[in-house]
């Protein structure tokens, strides 16, 4: 096993698939050339690596580098974009909603857009609300696409590899908090197949369901609440879409209680989407009301006192989970 | 005239080809429930779409827009596949997924087809990249509105499409209207050609109801981009003699401009030349007219008798 | 009372406000000289009554048409913009959700973002999926947007005026097939405000939460099960932003059955949000499970009988509301 | 040259401010934690909004980008709560809401400042539109960087402001840079103003270094809004000389180019020439050294005497 930041575990995934695949073609802005001179950021090196023939820094235009990735793809090329930050996916999402996960179905079935679309998501890096805003929500509430968020280095490795060999248009979203947390990968070439939720922490009395950044906050919680005898269930989704219903519903089958943690803000998250599919289909289990802990329906604020308070913290879960017990 | 007599044949033919089928889309849209959505035609425009897809080959990839029909049939689309889907028929090019606004067409490299306005350039550029990428000798060209010159995605994509040199032939359709808007409403520029100056690439205003003018000026466009040039823009300047869409009572269009382009149409002015210049005899045109109408009514009568798809054919073809 | 579409509807409005307020005005793609020369179209006959000081055709650019309605509506003016599907949002949607719903946060509260948004949605119109794609849940998770979708004509005028109004960017989603349903609004000035959920129908069995178009599907349904002795009340949210839970929660209390109908694709819908609050706050009110009536998980097809297919009707909503009986 | 001593000095005094305000911050970004966020400075570009808000009348509106604090400071902004907002102290301008990326200051119309590349230009012209619409006599000035021009949105907002003929005035900020890419892998145009041409606005490249250029340019545009007669694009070509942000090493950018950039300053050279002109003595400059120096020592004070906002005022401010 080697210790990798989430960023890191990118660059390897992205090394290993353009090394395999000459379809494999990397665009966005900074790429290539960044103002980041640092081994943890996913695209490191890699121009030096590829060329400038494969790594394309593009201008500041977010529609044509999103346009650029479902031409090449319809085309037989296999290109992963990069929109910097999750709120400018606003200036893709013409391309990727009405396109990338469209076009397919338009043609009958003809035609197909494999294209990865990688973004950093993420609060904590006190940027403000138009750098830090999760809005996979959106994406996974379009049908066409499949959206992925993984929580360690080695599921961001697998699955990245995975999406990019995917035929279909897949939304790939990195939490950038856990560029700089070292996690263990294993060395030999594997991918982790999309779809597949993980139990990342077994236990029997109550259910945490969660994805990305929010992984360490449940551990957290988790470690807390072993010390007064509660054994906490964690399943890490790691793709949204498509959603492994069967892993949530067999994990609140054993412990009848469910709460949900995401970092976007509340009303209208993909916390929802979960809440939903146990109500239909796991009410019988449930032995106590549901909980979400999420960010609240602000825009996420700048200043660091405000922006602690913005995200979900450890003792937020902890108390959620008392209340239900 | 650097044009062939073959060339110039197959240009009237696709012209006349595509207004007959239009045609009948309008007879079509009278009666009720037929054909479903939109249908947006072409109707004295023919000379873009036939005089661009001429200069192009058939492995040159096209991207078109809402206003589509001409382009594609000048681009060799099967018409009963066609005229199935406008039809929203299982047989339909596209199973009835996209009836008349989206048609796809990859077979002869149209592959994708936008109806959101400005939405074809962007993914044109990644055409055109995929094909620098591959180091392949053909091009991808790309129509759009006037109106859709407007959109910010447009820019974007002819900034890029400069800057790498794509081979990329951007082809504004100017038929002075975009929905009820005059092109005066929707840019103080005369002429969208200025517009590749912006880019630095090669811009052109032609005649857009001369074929031959068409013709030539993406053949020139088609040259630069093989030899790594870049792209191109042409404006086509030509008019929307129907309404935005057979709803359109067109009220908004004054009666004296309609007929005075009806009068430059596309069609009797390059049969006229031919047959002046001696390339065509009116027999010749007159098989092509009869041509056209048992294709056309071939297309119609597969289409009326294509089953409509099954209810949970939806389900199917959105994911790979 | 008249007899209105809600176009017509939308209409009155419009024109009552503007004569009001000499700061409302209109923008967007043929909102003056328009395709449709059609009184149940919103917009028509405005031009000639305001002129086109005030009734601002635009060019095709959606981006500038919402970054024109956050400008002048921090400068004081109240902005009544219009994306004319709501697919095309997505080219609004850096200005709306990370400008009109951000702005006044990041200004400490010193801008106000007076604007309205008005969209049409809706499956029917067979024009496929890059016109009919409902995307509310996308806005509904945006803080600092209020999103409203009315049913009835008299909502639509009622809320119509609130949201013009109001000191908040305001999302007004309209349904294309209800602006050809003539119903009854009252004659006088009136308006209805803003986070109200109305029961349309009440009943004792099981609730129907539901907006926009659907209601009309949830309506019929109601009226099959009444004649099998099955009392179905119907909650219409009239806005999904700030939501109405007291109402929602009231009604799962009275009949402990809940059934969701949207038009819009299932997964990430809002109908999660609903089912969220509801086994937040009212899970000990439920005796069975939860069931949402949707849209499938795919893009809008074009041909009729697949078109039919996508959108949820009242048989499916009464098969729905009988499995949980 | 007809502008008076007193603008010059004004001139002056607010890009000697604004250097000595980010020279400050350059250290405290140093300081781990003290400076929440991203830290982007202006050192070097400083005649770019020195000159143009100069030209400006207080009731003229600005609309600025992530590259903010010379606008704002030349437009006047109050030091003390511009640095505690950027400290994120409850006493900021934006009660630490925004930070140093996204500063609005409506008391100086400055009311929005966005941090996504390229959407001020749209919000430029609701701004102008209004001034407009109320038939008032004031401008707006929009400033965007040279990547900025990249985006669809600048193209739309250009377009639509030539179109309506708005009092506004796009200021290019063309500092060679956006990000690590250079002017040139952004665009094939060597001089962003040609892109006037494609909107028939007038558009004009000047030196963005001398502050008077900018300003001479600016106050012409400027007229012709307030006249009725429409936008204008004034490029500004200038030269960040530190890197995107304080964390960026400049790797990328040849250490000569800077160097040779740092000997264009703009500050030296109006002081030199205003010396020379006999409209400055050396001692006043040392006076306003000093004057710049103690705002800027009060405005840290004040940031760091201030406290942070309590967690709960996150809520507050969402809604009107
Ligand atoms: C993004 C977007 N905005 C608005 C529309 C509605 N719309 C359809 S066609 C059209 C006008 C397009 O004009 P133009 O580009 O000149 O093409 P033409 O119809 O004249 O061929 C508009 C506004 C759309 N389809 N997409
Ligand atoms: C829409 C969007 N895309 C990307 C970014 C990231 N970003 C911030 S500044 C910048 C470069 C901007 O360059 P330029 O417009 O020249 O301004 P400068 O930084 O040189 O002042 C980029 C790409 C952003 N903030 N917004
Ligand atoms: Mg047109
Ligand atoms: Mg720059």
């Amino acid at each position: 096993m080697q210790k990798l930041g989430m960023g890191q575990a990118v660059n390897q995934a992205l090394r290993e698939e353009m090394h395999r695949d000459p379809n494999v073609f990397l665009a966005g802005e900074g790429v290539g050339v960044s103002i980041h001179l640092n081994p943890m950021f996913p695209t490191h090196g890699l121009l030096e690596e590829f060329g400038p023939g494969r790594i394309k820094d593009t201008p500041v235009s977010e529609a044509a580098i999103a346009g650029l990735a479902v031409g090449a793809a319809e085309a037989g090329l296999r290109p992963v974009v990069e929109i910097m930050f999750n709120p400018f996916f606003t200036l893709a999402s013409d391309m990727i909603v009405n396109h990338a996960a469209k076009l397919r179905y338009l043609s009958g079935g003809k035609s197909a857009f494999p294209l990865v679309v990688r973004m950093k998501s993420g609060a904590g890096i006190g940027a403000g609300c138009q750098h830090s805003h999760n809005l996979e929500a959106w994406v996974a509430h379009c049908p066409g696409l499949k959206v992925v968020m993984p929580a360690t280095s080695a599921d961001a490795k697998g699955l990245l590899k995975s999406a990019i060999r995917d035929d279909n248009p897949v939304i790939f979203i990195e939490h950038m908090g856990l560029y700089f947390a070292p996690m263990p990968v294993p060395v030999d070439e594997y991918t982790t197949p999309i779809g597949q939720a993980e139990v990342k922490r077994p236990g029997t009395d109550v259910t945490v369901v969660t994805w990305s950044g929010m992984l360490g906050v449940a551990m957290a919680a988790a470690e807390k609440l072993a010390q007064e005898d509660v054994q906490v269930e964690i399943v890490d989704l790691r793709t949204l879409v498509p959603l492994d219903k069967e892993t949530i519903l067999a994990s609140v089958a054993k412990t009848g209680r469910l709460v949900i943690l995401h970092e976007a803000t509340r009303t209208g998250g993909f916390g929802g989407e979960v809440a939903a599919v146990v109500m239909e289909e796991g009410f019988h289990h449930l032995k106590a009301p549901l909980r979400r802990v999420t960010g609240p329906d602000i825009p996420v604020p700048a200043s660091p006192p405000l922006e602690r308070f913005y995200i979900p913290g450890d003792e937020q879960l902890v108390a959620a989970i008392k209340e239900i017990l | 005239m650097k044009i062939s007599a073959e060339k110039q044949k197959e240009m009237l033919w696709t012209m006349l080809l595509s207004r007959r089928f239009e045609d009948e889309l309008v007879e079509l849209c009278k009666v009720e429930g037929k054909i479903p959505g939109m249908t947006i035609l072409s109707t004295g425009q023919e000379a873009v779409g036939s005089g661009a897809c001429a200069a192009l080959e058939p492995e040159d990839v096209i991207i078109t827009n809402h206003r589509s029909h001409n382009h594609l049939l000048a681009k060799g689309a099967e018409p009963n596949a066609l005229m199935a889907e406008i039809y929203c028929k299982r047989t339909g090019c596209n199973k009835g997924k996209s009836g008349t606004l989206h048609l796809a067409v990859p077979e002869v490299n149209a592959p994708c087809t936008s109806t959101v306005v400005g939405a074809g350039p962007p993914i044109a550029v990644g055409q055109a990249f995929a094909q620098q990428y591959k180091g392949e000798q053909r091009v991808t060209a790309c129509f759009f509105g006037d109106g859709a010159a407007a959109e910010g995605s447009v820019h974007e994509a002819m900034n890029l499409a400069a800057l790498w040199r794509l081979p990329l032939i951007f082809i504004c359709e100017n038929n002075v209207y975009a929905g009820a808007q005059r092109h005066e409403e929707h840019t103080p520029v005369p002429n969208l050609a200025v517009r590749a100056a912006a880019y630095a690439m090669p811009g052109e205003t032609v005649d857009g109801n001369d074929v031959l003018a068409v013709y030539l000026a993406v053949q020139e466009a088609r040259e630069r981009a093989l030899a790594g040039e870049g792209p191109s823009l042409v404006e086509c300047k030509t008019y929307r003699c129907r309404g935005h869409g057979e709803t359109d009572p067109q009220h908004y269009q004054p009666r004296e401009e309609i007929c005075s382009w009806l009068e430059k149409c596309p069609i009797p002015r390059l049969r006229d030349d031919l047959i002046a210049r001696g390339v065509l005899t009116a027999a010749d045109y007159q098989e092509m007219e009869g041509r056209a109408e048992s294709i056309v009514m071939e297309a119609v009568r597969f289409a009326e008798e294509s089953p409509y798809p099954d209810p949970e054919e939806a389900l199917e073809d959105v994911l790979a």
